[in-house]
Formats: C-alpha cells, structure tokens, sequence
C-alpha cells in the first residue's frame, strides 16, 4: 500500500502545481494510524498529511456533490467500490463527469478497527499488509492476524475489484473480489420464519438512535431535503426510539435507494450501533435481480434504473408474496 | 410485545389504495349492484395506483391499519397507459421487502380491477378482510403511540 | 470497603431489583447499551464505553410530556408523569458521571426542568472506576479522575471481585439494602489497581491536550478564526456525535397526534442538523460550517463561560470512535486549543 | 415564577383583530377570564396550538393592562397561519413570561425615549410604549418612528393615531415605503427618515424591526451621534423550550429566550455575528 500511497501524493502534488485541477479529494492523517479523514487539498503544500492506507474505508464520492461545484476541476480518489458510486452521482445528475477528473485507485480490502479491538487489539500504530495476513503493532506489541478476519464487513463481501470510470489508473497489484457470498445473509433471513425475521430485525433497530448518519454517508441519499427533514411532510418525526419509527426511517430509505443502491457499504460501516443496514438494500438488490434480471447499479452512467423501467411480463406482486414469481 | 393469539371478535382495519379510472369505479360499480364488502374497508381513492408512495402503504399501517390493499386497472389498461407497470415493481419489491423485515404476508395484497369488475372488487375485499381478521391484529408494523388509550 | 465475588454479581443484581429498578450495561444485538436489568441479561460492565451514554437515564431520547385533549375549541392538558420508582444507575464511568454533572448544571437550573428532576432524584447513581482506559480517552484533560469516580457509591472491579464504598446518604441506604451479600476487604486491592491504571493514564495519547485557549475572553477571536472551515469539511452533518455524547443536550419539543389527543414529546435534537435553527423567515446557521463551529463553541467555550469555566466536554471519547469520518473534539482541541496569539 | 418549566396554561383567545392583511392581533386570557401571568415590556411567551407547535412571541399588550395579554402575530409559518385561520373562543396554550425585558424601571427612567419600529417590529415596542404612557411621568419626551411598507401595513394604526399622537410630549413620526393615495405623511424608508428627523442622540433609543432596517438605521443613530450602549433592540431565533436548555437559540455564550430578547447594541458588539 505504501507505494500507492507514494504515487498517490504524488500526482496530487503534480495534479496541483499544474493547475489542471483546483482541488483533490483524497485522506489526511487522523489521531491515529486507523483513522484517516476524508479531506479536500487546495495545494501542493497540504499535502503533507496526506495518507492512504487499509483504514482509508471511505466512500469519498458523495463529497463531490458540494466539492465539484466549486470553480475548477475536481480530482478525486476512486477505489473500484466507490466508482460505482461515481457514476450514480453523475447517472442522477448530482455531478457533472467532465468536472471532475478520476483517479482510479488500489484496493486490497479496507480493515475494521473495531473487528481489530475484538481481537483484543488496541492503540494501533501502524498496520502492515502482507497478502493474506496484517501485522499489527500496537503500543503493546505486534500481532499477526489473518486479514480476511479483520475486514470491513462490507469489504467480505466486495463486488468487484473494476473500477468502473477512471481518468487514470494507480494500481501496482492484483486485486480480488471478496470471498464471501454478498447475498448469503440475505438467504439465510430469507430462510427463516416470519416471527424469526421481525425478531431479528426489531433486535437490530431497536438499537438505532436516529442519527442519520447512515443518510448522511450514502451517496444515493443525495436529496437536498429529506423527507424525514421536511416538517411538511408529516413524517419529519424525531422521536427517535419510537418502534415504528425506526422501522419506518429504514424501511423508506432503504426503498428509495433501492436500484439505485450501489452497495457500497458505507451505512453499515458508520452506524455506530454496528445495524447490519446493508442487509436491508441487499435484499431490494436481490429481489431486482431476481424479478427483473441482474442489475448493478452505478455500473454505467446512464440507462434506466429497475424502478423506472418496466416490462408487460413482470412478476405480479402477489406471486412474489407467494414465492411463485421468478 | 407479545403476538396476538386471541382472534375474538377483531374486526380488522383495512386501507384500500383504488386507482380513480378503474378500482374506484369497480367500487361504485359493486355498490350500484349491490353486492356488498366490509364496512371496516377504507378507500383511498388515487388517480392512479402509481401515484401510492410507499409511504402511503406505511402511513396507513401506523395508523392503525392491519391490512392494505392497492387496488388499480389490470396492466395494459392504465389510465395513464403505464402507470400501474412502475406500481407493479414497485409494490412487489415493497411487500417482499416487509415481509423481509418479518412484517406478515397476509397483510399486503395487490389486485388490478377494472371498472366492470364490481363483482370482482366485492369479492377480493371480502376475501382479503377474512384473511386479515384470521391473521388477527397488525401488532409488528404499527405505532403504539397512536393506538394508545384505546 | 466492602466486596463481593465476581460470580456472585447477579445475586447483586438480583437483590438491588427486588426494590428498584436497575440500569446497567447490558449487551444487546452485538452492543452494549445501558437498558434495565433481568434475569438472564447480558450484563457487561468490562465494556469500557455504552454507545449511548448514561445520560438517556435522566434525559431520555424521547420523553412523553404531555398530552391535549381538544373538544371543539377547548383544550385539556393532561400530565402525563407518573410517580418516578426508584431506580438505580449502576457501571457509570468517571467521564459520565462528570457529564451528568454537566448536565445537572442546564436542567437544574432556575426555571428547573421538572422532568429530568424527578428523574435524577428517583436515582442513586453507582459509579464504576475505570482500570483499561483506551487510546480515544482523554477525562484526565478535564481533571477527571478516571480510577476514583464519584457518585452516590464506587466501586472497583477487577478480576476476582467487585469492591464497594458509599459516599452518600442514598449510597448508605442503597449499601444497606445489600449489605448482606458482602464481606468486608479490599482497600489493598483498589489502591493497587488505581495506581495501575493511573500510570496508564498518564501514557495515553491525548493526556497532554491543551486548553489554554479556550476561555471565555477569547470567544470571538475563536468564533473568527479560519480553522473552522477546513475542520468541518469532512462533516456529514449527522448526528452521531452528539447522540452518544453524554453532555450533548440539545432537544426538541414535538407534537404527535394519537387516536386518544395530541402527544406533547420532547427527543434529542441535534445541532448538526440543518432544521435544528430554521425558523419560517430564515434560519441563523445555513452552513455545515456553522453548525460544526457552534457544537464545539458550546462545548468549549460558551458552556464555560455560563458555567464557571467548566468545560462540557468530559474527554469520554465516544466522539472519536464513533464519528463516521473521524473528526472530533480532539482535532478542534489540538487546532485551536494550545495557538496563543500573544 | 414558572412552577412548570414546560407544561402551558391554556388560554382562551377573546378578540380577534385584524391590523393588516398579514398580521392580526390576538387576546388571550386564561380559562377563568383573568390575565394568564404578569410579564414586563418585552418579555416573550410560548404560544402554542396543540398538534401544530409552539412559537415564541413578543407579549404586545403592556403589564398595565390588567385584565388580558395581547400577541400581534404575522402570517409566516405553519403555527401562525392556524392562529390566522382561528375564531374567537378558542383556546391555545400559552407559557411564560420568558426572558429579559426592557429596562423601564431601571436605564430608561427619567430619559427621553426614541422608539423606531418597521412592520411587524412594532409588536414588542407597543408594549413599553404604553407602558411608559401609563408611567408618563417617570420619563421624558417619547418619539416614535414607525414605518411600514404602506398604510395597510401599519400595525395598531387606529391606537397610533387616535391615542399616542395625542399624548403629551409625544412626537409620533409615520412612514411608508412607496407613495400611496391618500396618504399625506412621510414616504421612504425608515433609516434615510431617521436621519431626515436629525434627532436628539442625547434619547435612549429602542429599535425593531427586520434585520436590514435595523443595520441601516444604526448606522444612521450613529452617525447622528447616538451611543450604542444607548441604542437597545430585541433579537428572534428558533426557540423551543424558552428557558436556556433545549440549546439553539443562542448567539455566541448568550441564549436569546433567556439572556436576551432584549440587548444593548453594544453588548451585541461583543457577540459573534450569527443571528
């Protein structure tokens, strides 16, 4: 990773000094080794905080929306999730794509500092990645561990290590795909009894305190007023653990980004109540594919999403209810 | 909170969603027939089925509402010539969704009506209130809040 | 001092629930909040942070106040307060018992918030020292002695046993409800444990953050100064930070209609929200900016300088764990904290 | 004294007028026909309609008056446009009095008073006005400069009109905006008026009104000699609770619904610019 990071800075230092762009989006350096900020660098002399590394987990693209209507161009850090995100954001018209000039980056799956805390791992200093294994050294000392164990839970499961839009390319290695099945939690909720599955679920948001930051995170959540904001929509509640509430919240925003949805794993990856939310988008993933035949959202920047195209031979609904819809 | 096991005497509340050019008039029509539905259905008439947020459908339950039902012309015959094609995506990945979220099945219904069908509407409502008051009480998508003091 | 084993805690429990009701740390799908105890809870007092704080015991995230009846033009407001049981908070860290410190000083203050007093006085506190502070703490900034809590009682746990001072009168009544279950001991112990986790204090990464600026006469010099745009660039203007901040206490007051009258609730409200200041004609903060600026202004220097230079930041440090893009107190502190301009 | 710091007294509202097409004055008393509480010139209650929400908003009558409360209240969002919309005889919620008043019994005593209000602004002002009219012996000359965008817009137009221009040592000075039929006063707006008048910077001056008139015609006071720590305004942010804790309405260390609404233009001086 150390490379990349090197060549990185590099050309946002080059990026820069020419001119060509006005800003770049990319990480500075955090507290600490596992908690870099997204950051926005004017110039060539910012750069010094400048950092990549298996904590950079962040999906940066949604900060073009506000970023990429400044004067100039925009240079952005893309890892191959995020660009699915990219061309959403251009698909929905939040961004134009000749603003911005893309930077495809390296990505070898992004740590979870929590997952490295439950393995009894605390006050990181740095993370070293050695193919399948991280080397860990702490203000306690150094441990080995198995990476595919300290993955993001989002990064478990990555879709797919292509970057789907790039002006320019930093990769020096090989990337892979994660290894697990994205839709095998899914099934395995699918699978269950109806009492099961809402006893799972009212477990899970029970915990949410409705801080949005799930909303606030997503780059498909790019409204400029949310419904849940808008004291006329009648829904603009905040009695925040209120059951229904809850259910409502997630159950409108995960219909909403639904087909739109990148699965980019960014909502689970803030909650800070760790609330599995990807499982709700990935079943509206799931269903679509099913129904309507495999699509990606983010894949390209253009075409009709599942939910605003239509064919005289969908499914009826309540074949869906009944299992019988294929 | 405890699952309902006692059914006695649970009349159920029940929304229909009808689209104004084809269920609506189904409505009328059963009516002007005089074939009869349960007075415990709600109609909401909409200009078209499309136009059910599903907000609307969670609106409704929060409410109290134990069952809903979304009502519009067969597909091919919209009003809006495709409006009720976006609805019929729409509320097959919404009613699959909660069910996914334990919400049950029985609960959430999809039936295209044409303005000639008022027999058809009759039946389908007295068919959908059975199923709701066998499945009992919508207790897993409601809010306590609005049901209190009841 | 009084102790009892660690496998005889739920006895403990037990007993303090015959009478009262008992907050405690409790692990709930993956995490561990405080939620009223029962048999066959997953109580979890090692967790060193809840992810909400103790204060959703005093000042719930929502609170029913309550309620009109209208019939035609009149209107009936029906107190929707019952008579508080007793109840009794249990594990509160030093960090979080400052904070309710902090905000006792708001919602104590004259025109006293009835609600959230009722609540406090219902409650005999027993606060839990810390032994493994983590990297994100930083209460020792705020004078905040992490081993030696105060509260109604303190007690120390370590790998055997859990050991009990009163330090109140509610703390005596409380002790003598439980007397029984303890033996008499553990003064060696405690020391030897303070001792322990203060040198550890003293090593973490944030022990040394300066304050210095921070005061009441530097407020528009702060207010101006240009850091603020940069530190809050990154901010989504979510919530998360000032939801599990035990000293956030920013509400709203809302009404709900229900089939029986209209619902009076107040919830946590969140300055980082765009509709937190909107008003029909306009609205006082319309950048994120803005918003980020206020939260940490308040926390640092305005609060402060109300309240006798205390600070409502108890460096519990849930912040920086929990901010999705990893920006907190600590970045506002180093960045504007320690500059002198003199 | 609030026993209750959140929980309202229903109020009744008796009268109904209507000052301009926008604004409407309401009067409130309790359930059992008397004064709901005893305020001072520029205190603020929490009016309220169940299931809509709860505003703050100036108390116009003057403590005086002993046997009701007054609220002029413009047509600008959701709570207002219910209270617009309602009949006499129906009751609200009302709690209060909130915050700092005007210093009648302490700096203003013995003074000569200006008074400038634009629109709606007067609605605050009204309340000492008549105040230092019940008290006239305790104060000095009054002048009032009011201004609206036309003669429609005038609140209390007829109290003006028929009472304080009749009151001694009373200087009462009316504008408008643009020119109007059969209005023979003063056309142009409020601080270029000010400055026209070249009045006496030695009077204690009370200004309200929207935020741009306010800049400008403090701007004019000073220039015509005026000393901020004499010049006095009554500042409006969101509120929600009205005593200091639900936390938004604050400029720099200061809460408006407790500190405030009133300050001195110099003590504004020292706050952040953010209201």
């Amino acid at each position: 990773m150390r490379e990349v990071e090197l060549k990185m800075k590099e050309r946002a230092a080059e990026l820069l000094q020419s001119g060509e762009v006005a800003r770049v989006i990319g990480w500075k350096k955090g507290e600490f080794y596992f908690d870099p900020t997204p950051a926005v660098f004017e110039s060539a002399d910012e750069l010094d905080g400048f950092v990549y590394n298996g904590f950079c987990g962040a999906n940066l693209s949604k900060y073009l929306i506000q970023q990429s209507k400044k004067e100039g161009k925009t240079a952005i850090f893309l890892k191959p999730c995020d660009s699915f995100s990219f061309n959403q954001l251009v698909k929905e018209h939040r961004i134009k794509r000749e603003d911005i000039y893309v930077i495809a980056i390296e990505c070898q799956g992004k740590l979870d500092v929590e997952k490295l805390k439950e393995k009894g791992v605390s006050a990181v200093t740095e993370v070293e990645e050695n193919g399948g294994e991280v080397v860990v050294s702490s203000l306690y000392g150094t441990v080995t561990l198995a990476k595919d164990e300290v993955l993001l839970s989002k990064c478990e499961t990555c879709k797919s290590k292509v970057h789907q839009v790039k002006d320019e390319e930093i990769v020096f290695n090989e990337m892979q795909a994660g290894k697990k099945d994205r839709f095998e939690m899914v099934e395995k909720l699918e699978a269950m009894t109806e009492a099961e599955r809402f006893a799972f679920w009212k477990e899970q948001l029970s915990k949410c305190i409705r801080c949005n930051a799930c909303r606030n995170v997503c780059p498909a959540c790019s409204c400029i007023k949310c419904v849940f904001d808008n004291p006329a929509s009648g829904v603009a509640a905040k009695a925040n653990d209120s059951e229904f509430e809850e259910q409502m919240f997630h159950i409108i925003r995960a219909f909403h980004v639904a087909g739109r949805c990148t699965d980019c794993g960014e909502c689970s990856r803030v909650c800070p109540q760790n609330i599995p939310l990807h499982l709700l988008n990935r079943k509206f993933i799931k269903d679509i594919d099913t129904l309507y035949g495999e699509y990606q959202a983010g894949e390209t920047a253009d075409g009709k999403t599942p939910l605003t195209s239509y064919t005289e031979s969908d499914a009826e609904p309540n074949d869906v209810m009944n299992g019988e819809a294929k | 909170m405890q699952e309902v096991t006692e059914k006695k005497e649970f009349t159920p509340n029940i929304v229909a969603f009808c689209c104004n050019w084809c269920s609506y008039a189904g409505a009328d029509l059963a009516g002007s027939s005089r074939l009869t539905y349960p007075a415990n259905v709600k109609i909401i008439r909409v200009p078209c089925s499309c136009r059910v947020n599903p907000m609307f459908v969670l609106k409704a339950f929060q409410q109290g509402a134990d069952g809903v039902i979304l009502c519009g012309c067969h597909p091919g015959d919209c009003y809006y010539v495709t409006g009720n094609y976006y609805t019929r995506r729409r509320m097959s990945l919404l009613y699959s969704f909660l069910n996914y979220m334990g919400i049950e099945k029985e609960r959430t219904r999809v039936e295209w009506v044409s303005a000639a069908e008022g027999a058809r509407f009759s039946a389908v409502m007295n068919d959908f209130v059975k199923q709701v008051t066998e499945l009992g009480e919508n207790r897993r998508l409601t809010d306590l809040r609005v049901k209190e003091g009841e | 001092m009084l102790k009892i084993a660690k496998e005889r805690l739920n006895e403990l429990y037990g007993k303090i629930a015959q009478t009262q009701g008992l907050f405690i740390p409790v692990k709930k799908a993956g995490e561990v909040n405080y939620a009223i105890w029962g048999e066959g809870k997953e109580v979890s007092l090692e967790t060193l942070k809840t992810v909400k704080s103790p204060k959703n015991m005093f000042f719930p995230q929502t609170e029913n106040m309550m309620k009109f009846k209208t019939e035609g033009k009149n209107i009936d407001i029906i107190d929707m307060r019952d008579e508080k049981r007793p109840y009794v908070l249990f594990g509160v860290k030093a960090c979080d018992y400052k904070a309710i410190e902090v905000l006792d000083k708001v919602f104590l203050a004259d025109p006293v918030d009835t609600f959230y007093k009722a609540r406090r006085e219902a409650t005999t506190i027993v606060t839990l020292a810390c032994s493994r502070p983590e990297e994100s703490c930083f209460c020792s900034v705020f004078g905040i002695d992490a081993t030696a809590p105060a509260g109604d009682v303190t007690v120390w746990l370590d790998n055997e046993n859990l050991y009990w001072q009163s330090n109140t009168e509610k703390g005596e009544a409380l002790t003598a409800a439980v007397k029984e279950l303890f033996t008499d001991g553990g003064e060696a112990e405690v020391e030897a444990q303070k001792a322990a986790t203060k040198e550890i204090l003293q090593k973490l990464p944030f022990a040394a953050l300066d304050l210095s600026r921070f005061k009441p006469e530097n407020l528009n010099e702060l207010f101006d100064d240009p850091a603020w745009e940069e530190l809050s660039e990154a901010c989504l203007g979510c919530g998360t930070c000032t939801f599990v901040c035990p000293t956030c206490q920013c509400f709203d007051i809302r009404d709900f209609k229900t089939n029986d009258g209209i619902l009076r609730y107040r919830c946590w409200d969140s300055c980082m929200y765009s509709d937190f200041t909107l008003m029909a004609h306009g609205n006082s903060r319309t950048t994120q900016m803005q918003r980020y600026r206020q939260r940490f202004m308040h926390k640092l220097v305005y609060y402060p300088s109300q309240n006798d230079g205390l600070y409502s930041c108890v460096g519990c440090g849930r912040c920086v764990n929990k901010c999705p893009q990893h920006l907190n107190i600590v970045k506002v502190i180093k960045t504007l904290g320690g500059k002198n301009d003199d | 004294m609030i026993e209750e710091t959140l929980i309202p007294k229903v109020g009744v509202v008796t009268d109904i007028r209507k000052d301009t097409p926008d604004v409407k004055t309401f009067r409130v008393v309790g359930t059992d026909g008397k004064k709901l509480f005893e305020h001072m010139p520029g205190q603020c209650a929490m009016v309220s309609v169940p299931g809509v929400g709860e505003c703050m908003f100036s108390i116009t009558s003057s403590p005086t008056n002993q046997e009701f409360m007054e609220f002029s209240i413009k047509k600008c969002g959701c709570v207002t446009e219910v209270l617009h919309a309602m009949e006499v005889g129906q009751q609200i919620t009302v709690r209060g009095p909130y915050g700092r008043n005007f210093p009648v019994e302490e700096d203003f005593k013995g003074k000569d008073l200006l008074f400038i209000a634009g629109g709606i602004g007067l609605a605050p002002l009204r309340s000492v006005i008549n105040y230092v009219r019940h008290y006239r012996e305790n104060y000095g000359k009054v002048v009032i400069v009011y201004g609206a965008r036309s003669a429609d817009d005038l609140v209390d137009f007829e109290e003006i009109k028929t009472e304080w221009k009749n009151e001694p040592n009373f200087e009462v000075y009316l504008t408008i905006d643009r020119p109007q039929e059969g209005w023979d006063d003063h056309v142009g707006f409020v601080p270029s008026y000010v400055k026209e008048l070249g009045l006496d910077s030695n009077m204690t001056a009370v200004l309200c009104g929207p935020p741009i008139m306010i800049k400008f015609t403090l701007q004019g006071l000073l220039e015509l000699g005026f000393e901020k720590s004499r010049v006095y305004t009554t500042l409006e942010l969101r509120m929600k609770c009205g005593v200091g804790k639900c936390g938004r309405c604050n400029v720099g260390d200061k809460f408006v619904c407790k500190d405030g609404p009133v300050f001195r233009m110099d003590q504004l001086d020292e706050l952040p610019d953010e209201y």
